[in-house]
């Protein structure tokens, strides 16, 4: 069960060693509920707040107050979007994209099926947003809920967050950012950026699976998603995860600390494994290209080839890698987000994502190249329609 | 994560009979590229009139390159109207069983099977109208060939 | 931090070393995506599912399918209540109790504020409810969805639910049980009880904060409350918390193994506990005495003293109790659940919660019934009110 080479970090990341062990305490012998009015289970309180204090701090956050602990990424997503939506009272206008995560799809189709307006903004053949579009629709005359992500989970685009927001919130409207991806990954400050509400998940920047957050800025009204107990200030009811919490703060500390370097090693082994595909295997090119990008990501596709295929070659000598989003693979459809990039049919099926975290090698991007090429070539002779 | 049976692993990663016959007495192609998936199956009868060489090229996922390795090797060794007894089940049962959701894609196969058939017969190629709702975009399998496929 | 005595188990209990050991591998190896396409990541997924079983296995579900796992019993709660009145459409009559967790009021009155009709059920001065009411509301002609609590988190009290669930389905409703302080504690079984939906949280049975699951029986229809990803069978979307659904499976199994043994354990000392405050102590008495209680909970009520002041001396000798719910400590109403129970003023705001599991001991008991006494008397000094 061991990975060799482990390309998959957009899926999900390592736990760091040292969350691990920041979090192993609080199972072992500070368990205590921090509501408690006992010293053992109120104590535990003032982890919670060094925590919050670590996420304020990478996301740029003026008041650690700001901070809403959740489950995941989907939840602080639903609770984003459904919140405000609720919060703001009548019907407002719904705009997002057709490349967000399905975090945010689910929940405004949901809106968009209790009968509120919907807006789906289309992106070019790069990757890319009409700004022109999101002004149009921000001024549409109705308050509006904008919830645009800020880097892609399947290609690492990134769009251009702060010229959004500014759109929007010209227009009077909410805005949201699922920053799941990029957080933690290259800095970010919504003290300096006009955005509402921001969304983040741990496991994405090596905090486990099942805890995430929520920036709400001071004063964003916004309805609970879980009604109940007073915890984050009546913002989120259910008793404090406080490992997982303590560990997301962790992880943002050390994320803070490493970015740059982290940042420029991701991108160098990156693009050398770009470089090497290009060269090496026919048929390939990068989805997003000439676009700002993530600096962990290549989503690469392969002519006439099909991208399950590839993975599960891959993955019998220890390559793990994905084809889109991890939580899409029980599904059949080839990839939304490079459907809407407008991905030729013959390119649409065959694509893989690598993506690159602080523990990847120049060893690992040496196996990569050595092993990848020889499974396009095989692949292609299968196939009825590539030619040599 | 696909549970793939051993056989099926055995049939996608050493996959038997690729390629193109060379003048072939049948050649057919099921699916399309626009479907972005697709199976060209050709074959060559003996003097028994037994198929005695049968060969596919595949663009599709592991369940589509398996059940076409599969098929070929079926194929092998029939007449052309035991050839087209075979029916999807038997190419699942033949590979010990396929992911529900992957089902479809051993419906190519028969597919091609029929097509390559009808070029046998005709000399024509047969241009297969899909009707009924795609529900499987990625293959262009319709409802109608998957439930006709899940009855079998 | 270290407390000495712990009898605050119905707030949150101590991590089972069993637990902690069982969830390791998950943050140190085996930390992949379930829905990953590779081994490393997707094999995973044969942890989950035998997690689910153990689930299943504790509640007497039918199927394993039948257990979707949640980040708490806050989110159970919430999700069975608004998603079970979302799918049935329509305005659904709502049923409830007054002494329910605000996990359960939260979501029930903000359904109400809506324009939903919310029935709120009465108890007696023991706790009970009326069986009649809630027959009267079940056929009241509209759809119901009734969410009642199998036990009561502050006094023990247990509800009749196999009566209350036959009840509600004879009207055609869907029946909902917060069973989040029984689960674990007695024997349950849903495919004999008449439940549809059913809410546990991994922290009340010595898994950690921050993990939950509910049971819906199948082909309850069920909107999913937090919308994405296909995790969970499309019913709950967000990366799967893996070391903690493994955590709960193993909690779950301990809990089955050892239940019949820790319950004897727990009412040895409570019982032992209880008569011996009342032997010790003027003007106290046990809410919900001579109902039906859980083995492990005793609220007793002092006259004339205050709980917190009690709370805070008990704290100083390291013995860690509470008044009422731990999520309301914020708050400085006296207890919801005591108010319905018509406990008089003199007893309402001097209650104190002893709440026990397998891990107390007979000495955890004596000192408290040492240390206990004099406290409450030297409070009761300090009263106008109290006589000697
Ligand atoms: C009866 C009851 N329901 C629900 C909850 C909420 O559980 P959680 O804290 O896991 O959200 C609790 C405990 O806090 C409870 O005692
Ligand atoms: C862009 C984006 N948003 C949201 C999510 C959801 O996060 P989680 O799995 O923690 O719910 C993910 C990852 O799965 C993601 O990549
Ligand atoms: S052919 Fe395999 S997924 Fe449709
Ligand atoms: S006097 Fe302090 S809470 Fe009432």
């Amino acid at each position: 069960m061991k990975s060799s080479v482990y390309v998959d970090n957009n899926a999900t990341t390592a736990v760091a060693p040292e969350v691990t062990e920041a979090m192993l305490p609080y199972f072992t012998e500070q368990w205590g509920n921090p509501s408690s009015m006992h010293t053992f289970g109120g104590g535990v309180k003032k982890a919670l707040d060094a925590a919050r204090e670590k996420v304020a701090a990478l996301l740029g956050a003026e008041h650690p107050n700001e901070i809403i602990f959740t489950s995941c990424g989907s939840e602080s997503d639903n609770m984003a979007i459904r919140g405000a939506v609720d919060a703001m009272g009548g019907h407002p206008h719904l705009i997002t994209t057709r490349v967000e995560h399905a975090a945010v799809l689910g929940p405004c189709h949901y809106l968009e099926d209790k009968g509120f307006r919907l807006s789906t903004l289309e992106v070019d053949e790069k990757g890319n947003l009409d700004l022109n579009k999101v002004h149009e629709f921000s001024i549409s005359g109705k308050k509006t809920v904008a919830s645009i992500m800020w880097a892609n989970n399947e290609t690492g685009v990134i769009f251009p967050v702060p010229a959004i927001g500014s759109i929007v919130k010209q227009g009077g409207g909410i805005f949201h950012t699922d920053a799941v991806q990029i957080a933690g990954k290259l800095p970010i400050s919504v003290k300096d950026t006009p955005i509402d509400l921001l969304s983040i998940s741990g496991h994405k920047l090596h905090a486990p699976k099942g805890i995430g957050a929520l920036y709400a800025r001071r004063g964003t009204k916004i309805t609970p998603h879980i009604m109940g107990g007073h915890q984050e200030r009546g913002r989120r009811a259910g008793t404090e995860n406080v490992p997982y919490i303590v560990g997301l703060g962790t992880a943002c500390e050390l994320a803070m600390e490493r970015m740059q370097k982290d940042a420029m090693h991701e991108r160098k082994l990156r693009d050398r494994l770009e470089a090497g595909i290009l060269a090496t295997c026919k048929g390939a090119s990068v989805n997003g290209a000439g676009t700002e990008r993530l600096p962990n990501t290549s989503n690469i596709s392969f002519e006439y080839v099909e991208g399950e295929a590839i993975l599960l070659m891959l993955d019998d000598i220890g390559i793990c890698a994905s084809t889109g989003s991890a939580c899409a693979s029980g599904s059949l459809e080839p990839s939304h987000v490079l459907r809407a990039m407008d991905v030729p049919r013959s390119m649409l099926h065959g694509s893989i994502r690598f993506s690159l975290s602080r523990y990847n090698t120049d060893e690992d991007i040496d196996y990569v190249l050595e092993k990848l090429p020889p499974i396009i070539r095989r692949l292609r002779e299968l196939s009825p329609f590539a030619e040599d | 994560m696909w549970e793939y049976t051993d056989k099926v692993n055995d049939h996608f990663k050493n996959p038997r009979n690729v390629g193109a016959v060379e003048n072939p007495d049948g050649d057919g192609l099921a699916g399309s590229l626009a479907c972005g998936d697709a199976l060209r199956l050709t074959f060559k009868l003996d003097g028994e009139k037994k198929i005695c060489e049968a060969k596919f090229q595949t663009f599709g996922c592991a369940s589509a390159i398996a059940s076409s390795s599969a098929l070929t090797v079926m194929l092998i060794g029939k007449t052309i109207e035991e050839a087209e007894q075979i029916t999807n089940k038997e190419i699942i049962e033949y590979l010990g069983d396929l992911p529900k959701q992957k089902v479809h894609c051993s419906v190519m196969g028969r597919e091609a099977l029929e097509a390559a058939i009808y070029n046998y017969r005709t000399g024509k190629t047969l241009d297969r109208k899909i009707d009924g709702e795609v529900v499987c975009h990625c293959f262009g399998a319709t409802d109608k060939e998957i439930e006709k496929v899940a009855r079998e």
